[in-house]
């Protein structure tokens, strides 16, 4: 059960990842340096939020094209769980490797704050230990965290069953309240608010126990019983 | 830029010939008051810099506070005044890249910013407007980029900021005491600048922070780049980890010149660099030039040849900029050469150390009449009164500024802004607390009591995290220090500062003074800002939810101090009166009183009573928790009052307690048994906040309502310019 | 070979909003005395500076950058390339 | 009264660094295989649409304003205003 927390120039939640993934849910994870290459047999590989390459140009823009994406994309193909959080959900959008793109809030602040989500779909690697329509407290922060799309690829999200998380009320002004998506085949997820900020009780003031589930979800995924 | 007169002969008679240009140009950078305090230092001394807790190192930068268990808590201070004042955006960003950049030479990682943010009257005054949106801004985009949580802070408005504006910054670190930058360096060693280009931008920096705005030099504008600063952090890390760092400091103020001249002079060597090794932004840059440039995101490095290679590698692979820029001598010499021509040749001890003055001092005039009272108009309407009191912008929720701060990152932060101090968890199971406050409106009118009152303020809102204050730090605001007068006021802060941090024994880990922040129309009011950190041994006190039925206490006693006081000035538009005054030993027994209680876990929650007084305390703590309370006016004790002295004087040592009632008897034990003054004085429920004068109505409120009004009414002036 | 001065301007495609300029436009202009203005768009402009062996390469390599490394979202916005000659 | 397009380019004054600009160059373009870019400097655009007599009052309303309401800050940028008639 190896997860790879890769980390591009920037990222500055990847330690907070790592904290989560190793000393509270006890995964197998390793960093890997945006230069490098993913070995074949990991298990789950998590992009981190951060500002990398200080949001230049657009937020997550130049991270996509860092080498380590090509063994992402190779990775995803082989339906290995995914995540990307805040600024990866930015980078594998801007990878396209999940639909849409994310504005700039529409306040045209940076965001912090504590929101609701509300599970749409629990049928992916890290939402399989939710049930629909259950709410997670859970912050968010960022600058650019309004998730957009066509109609058109509204149309395919709803159809394909891709929206994975919503906002339980407006928050940044997203399409269809949207905070999370997912690839077709469901392996590959990214979401704006930053699970690994909301999973112990000591510094979340309202209830740690749903957004762990994120993480318990990847565990049953990868066949580790809690 | 340049030295005055006087400054220049005794130069030469030092070297004991004529300084060349690019001489002239370091000792002015490294003479101005911004690097040597020479107006300040030697008073500065008074402070108590030592404690069981205190770490001292030579050429740190940061205070270092010994937490336990093989781990310190690193502290700074900083402000950039000027630059913000001019260029709110890029001086707030820079001012945090500064403040980190310390925390970062001692070797520990940068864990929570602070901000502190004064401007002009941002009802009326457009400028003023623009200032604080843009150093909101400028400060966002630093620390989120980062990714240090901005965890904390104040904003205040006043006139006497009008086109100017005051940024302090403060930061604190965190790491293993083995890791500590030892600042050692030998013969032979290499000095190596690393991290981002060189560039004419920024130069005279120093030099501008110390004179009067009028004389705007516009070259002293400088770009942020937190992207690089992130790299720099990460890069430093690693080599810190790595073993390769023998000496570290940060560039800022005064450039190279500074940083190769304090390192020099502070490790007792000689330091021999080519202004040709440095990289440049742009071409054709004069040495002089190079020296004195405040380009940001710089870090001077001293490591050894055989570490060098390592160092490059690690700043390679964060593609940051690694020059080697000279080696260490054994001569104390500064040795600035181009090539192989010399441009400088100074002894580091000449440039690093600035005869310090000993400016003249005297009363101020004002001061004789500034306690008188006027009559007022009475009040009318009370319920009223505090409304428009809780949607003024010095007390209206800050949550438009913290809210644009990631506070998050980094997983630590406990206690969010938006309540008293902030909590943040450490690796060894342990707390910390931190808090910045300043008050120029009791300042101006006492200088020496007002500073009392902003360290006593910050010591209180950490109290209430259930921490015990364990070091200070002070960045002392003032005008123009060659006005005698304006010299008192700031020799009279550092007294009383100094009385308190000896009382209490809290030590000053780091501080900063800030001169010369003059606007057009005169000299800013004394702006001491006074940050308190405290450290929780166990389990910090996290506000429970109040409900229906809790009881309210209130400890220590109200005076008749309304001088300075958010009523007078923001209601009654009126200056003076007496501003409040810390009894030292009631201040002692009641933060030591509020401690026991949280310690027992007797207490729901607590909040200090501050700006806007007893009306505006409870109020918050209403709103916050979104339930009313009614509180007996008669009860509240201390002196014989009038109705609007009980509800908005300032008087500090005051807490608020928030509890079950079962608790009650075990509660008033302990303060009786402490001989504590304090009395119960009302009762949570209902949906208003209500204060009744005996059987008198005196303030209704609807708690919905007057917490959605002192919510957005911030956002809704800076951004709509509406005004409630 | 010669020189040239690429603008590229990054601007929302027609139907996507642009909070920013509503915001200028009617919390700061309108707000003030400036009854004139009706609509304020943003955008965002790049200048390359290039050296290609004409005019005509200049424009097309610029695009292809923008294309390849998607320097503009082409879901929400479009560029328009202007050369100048150095 | 005619309607005008005036566009507002707001860069950094000469000497001013652009960290932005250089991340792009450095780490996206040149990246790349288009080593023939040897500079990128970025710039914000506002494009107002407003109603003036002629040419020359669209153009000076449109300094007034940026200057006015501090569109820009002349202490690091400087506008380049153009006009287009619609
Ligand atoms: N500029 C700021 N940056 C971050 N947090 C701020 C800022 N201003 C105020 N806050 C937060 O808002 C809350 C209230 O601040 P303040 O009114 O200064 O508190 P107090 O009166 O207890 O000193 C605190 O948690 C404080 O940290
Ligand atoms: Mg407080």
């Amino acid at each position: 059960m190896k997860v790879g927390v890769v980390v591009f120039p920037g990222s500055n939640c990847d330690r907070d990842m790592y904290h989560v993934l190793t000393d509270v849910f006890h995964f197998d994870a390793q960093y890997y340096w945006h230069e490098k290459g993913l070995p074949k047999n990991i298990d789950a590989v998590i992009l981190p939020g951060g500002f990398s390459y200080g949001d230049r140009l657009r937020a997550g823009v130049i991270a996509a094209h860092s080498p380590i994406i090509k063994d992402v994309k190779k990775i995803a193909e082989k339906g290995i769980p995914i995540l990307g959080v805040c600024n990866g959900f930015q980078i594998l959008v801007e990878s396209g490797l999940l639909p849409g793109v994310l504005l700039k809030n529409e306040s045209l602040n940076f965001m912090c704050e504590w929101t609701n989500l509300i599970v749409e779909n629990n049928n992916t690697p890290f939402t399989n230990q939710f049930k629909i329509n259950e709410k997670i407290p859970i912050p968010i922060a960022n600058g650019e965290g309004r998730y957009y799309v066509d109609d058109d690829t509204m149309k395919k999200l709803k159809k394909k069953n891709q929206i994975v998380f919503r906002y339980s009320e407006v928050v940044n002004g997203s399409s269809d309240r949207i905070a999370g998506v997912c690839n077709e085949d469901g392996n590959v997820v990214g979401m704006m608010p930053h699970p690994e900020r909301a999973v112990e009780s000591e510094i979340n003031p309202i209830d740690n126990k749903p957004s762990s589930r994120i993480f318990e979800s990847l565990l049953t995924t990868m066949g580790v019983s809690k | 830029m340049s030295l005055e007169d006087q400054e220049l002969s005794e130069l030469k008679s030092k070297i004991g010939r004529e300084p060349t240009p690019t001489e002239l140009q370091i000792v002015a950078a490294e003479w101005s008051e911004h690097c040597s305090y020479k107006s300040s230092k030697r008073h500065l001394k008074m402070l108590p810099m030592t404690g069981p807790l205190v770490i001292n190192e030579k050429g740190y930068d940061s205070g270092v506070l010994d937490v336990g268990d093989g781990y310190v808590v690193t502290a700074h201070i900083e402000s950039h005044n000027h630059p913000s004042a001019v260029e709110p955006y890029g001086g707030a960003a820079t001012g945090v890249g500064g403040v980190i950049r310390d925390i970062l030479s001692a070797g520990t990682r940068p864990i929570a910013i602070f901000d502190g943010l004064r401007f002009g009257n941002v009802e009326k005054d457009l400028q003023a407007r623009w200032l604080f949106k843009n150093a909101v801004t400028g400060i966002a985009d630093y620390g989120n980029c980062l990714g240090i949580p901005t965890i904390g802070g104040e904003v205040e408005f006043d006139e006497c900021y009008e086109n100017y504006a005051l940024v302090d910054v403060a930061a604190l670190g965190f790491g293993k005491k083995e890791h500590l930058i030892k600042n050692h360096a030998k013969k032979g060693d290499i000095v190596v600048l690393m991290g981002g280009s060189t560039g004419r931008d920024g130069i005279g920096g120093s030099q501008f922070a110390s004179d009067s705005l009028e004389s705007e030099d516009r070259s002293a504008v400088q770009i942020p780049d937190p992207f690089i600063e992130k790299l720099i952090i990460e890069a430093v890390l690693q080599a810190r980890n790595d073993g390769l760092i023998h000496a570290m400091k940060d560039l800022g103020g005064g450039g190279l010149s500074c940083a190769i001249s304090e390192t020099a002079d502070a490790l007792e060597i000689g330091i021999e660099m080519d202004v040709d090794k440095v990289h440049t932004r742009e071409s054709g840059m004069h040495p002089s030039e190079i020296m004195v440039s405040e380009s940001q995101e710089r870090m001077l490095i001293v490591t050894s040849k055989i570490k060098l290679k390592k160092l490059q590698t690690i700043c390679e692979k964060f593609r940051i900029g690694c020059s080697m820029i000279g080696q260490v001598k054994s001569d104390n010499q500064v040795h600035v050469k181009k090539g192989k021509k010399t441009f400088a040749n100074l002894s580091a001890d000449v440039v690093a150390n600035a005869t310090l003055l000993d400016l003249p001092s005297k009363k101020p005039v004002y001061l004789k009449t500034i306690e008188t009272e006027k009559k007022f108009k009475p009040i009318s309407d009370y319920s009223k009164t505090l409304m428009k009191l809780l949607s003024s912008p010095n007390i209206a929720s800050k949550i438009w500024v913290y809210g644009q701060y990631d506070h998050e990152v980094g997983i630590r932060t406990v206690v969010k802004p938006g309540k008293d101090a902030s909590v943040l968890r450490l690796d060894n199971g342990k707390f910390l607390s931190a808090k910045i406050d300043g008050n120029p409106k009791h300042c101006y009118i006492n200088p020496r009591e007002g500073a009392i009152g902003c360290f006593e303020e910050a010591c209180r809102n950490v109290v209430c995290t259930g921490a015990k204050p364990i070091g200070m730090l002070d960045h002392l605001q003032f005008g123009n220090p060659k006005d005698p007068e304006i010299f008192w006021t700031f020799l009279e802060s550092l007294k009383g500062l100094t009385d308190f941090a000896k009382f209490f024994e809290i030590p000053c880990v780091g501080g900063k003074v800030s001169l010369y922040n003059e606007t057009p129309k005169g000299p800013i009011k004394p702006t001491p800002v006074i940050g308190v950190i405290g450290l929780i041994d166990k389990k910090p006190s996290v506000s429970q939810k109040i409900s229906e039925g809790d009881c309210l206490i209130i400890i220590g006693n109200t005076k008749n101090e309304l001088g300075g006081s958010e009523f007078f000035e923001y209601v009654h538009k009126f200056v003076g009166g007496k501003c409040p005054v810390v009894n030292f030993d009631d201040s002692k027994k009641n933060m030591n009183s509020v401690l026991d209680l949280i310690k027992n876990n007797l207490i729901k929650s607590a909040h200090d009573c501050s700006k806007g007084g007893l009306a505006v305390a409870v109020s918050e703590m209403c709103m916050t928790n979104q339930i009313g309370c009614t509180v007996s006016l008669d009860k509240v004790p201390g002196d014989k009052l009038t109705v609007d002295r009980i509800l908005f004087s300032e008087s500090h040592s005051r807490y608020l307690l928030s509890f079950d009632k079962k608790n009650l008897s075990k509660i008033k034990d302990l303060l009786k048994n402490n001989k504590i003054s304090f009395k119960e004085i009302g009762k949570f429920g209902g949906e208003n906040i209500q204060f009744n004068n005996k059987i008198q109505s005196v303030v209704k409120l609807n708690v919905e309502k007057t917490h959605r009004v002192w919510l957005n009414s911030l956002s809704d002036l800076i951004l709509h310019g509406k005004t409630s | 070979m010669a020189t040239f001065s690429v603008h590229v301007t990054i601007e929302n495609k027609l139907g996507i909003s642009d909070p920013e300029g509503d915001t200028i436009l009617n919390d700061l202009v309108l707000k003030g005395t400036h009854k004139t203005v009706s609509k304020i768009k943003t955008a965002k402009m790049l200048k390359f500076t290039i050296k290609e062996k004409d005019k005509k390469t200049a424009q097309s390599k610029v695009q292809e950058i923008c294309d390849d490394l998607r320097i503009y979202n082409p879901m929400v916005s479009k560029v328009i390339i202007d050369v100048f000659e150095n």
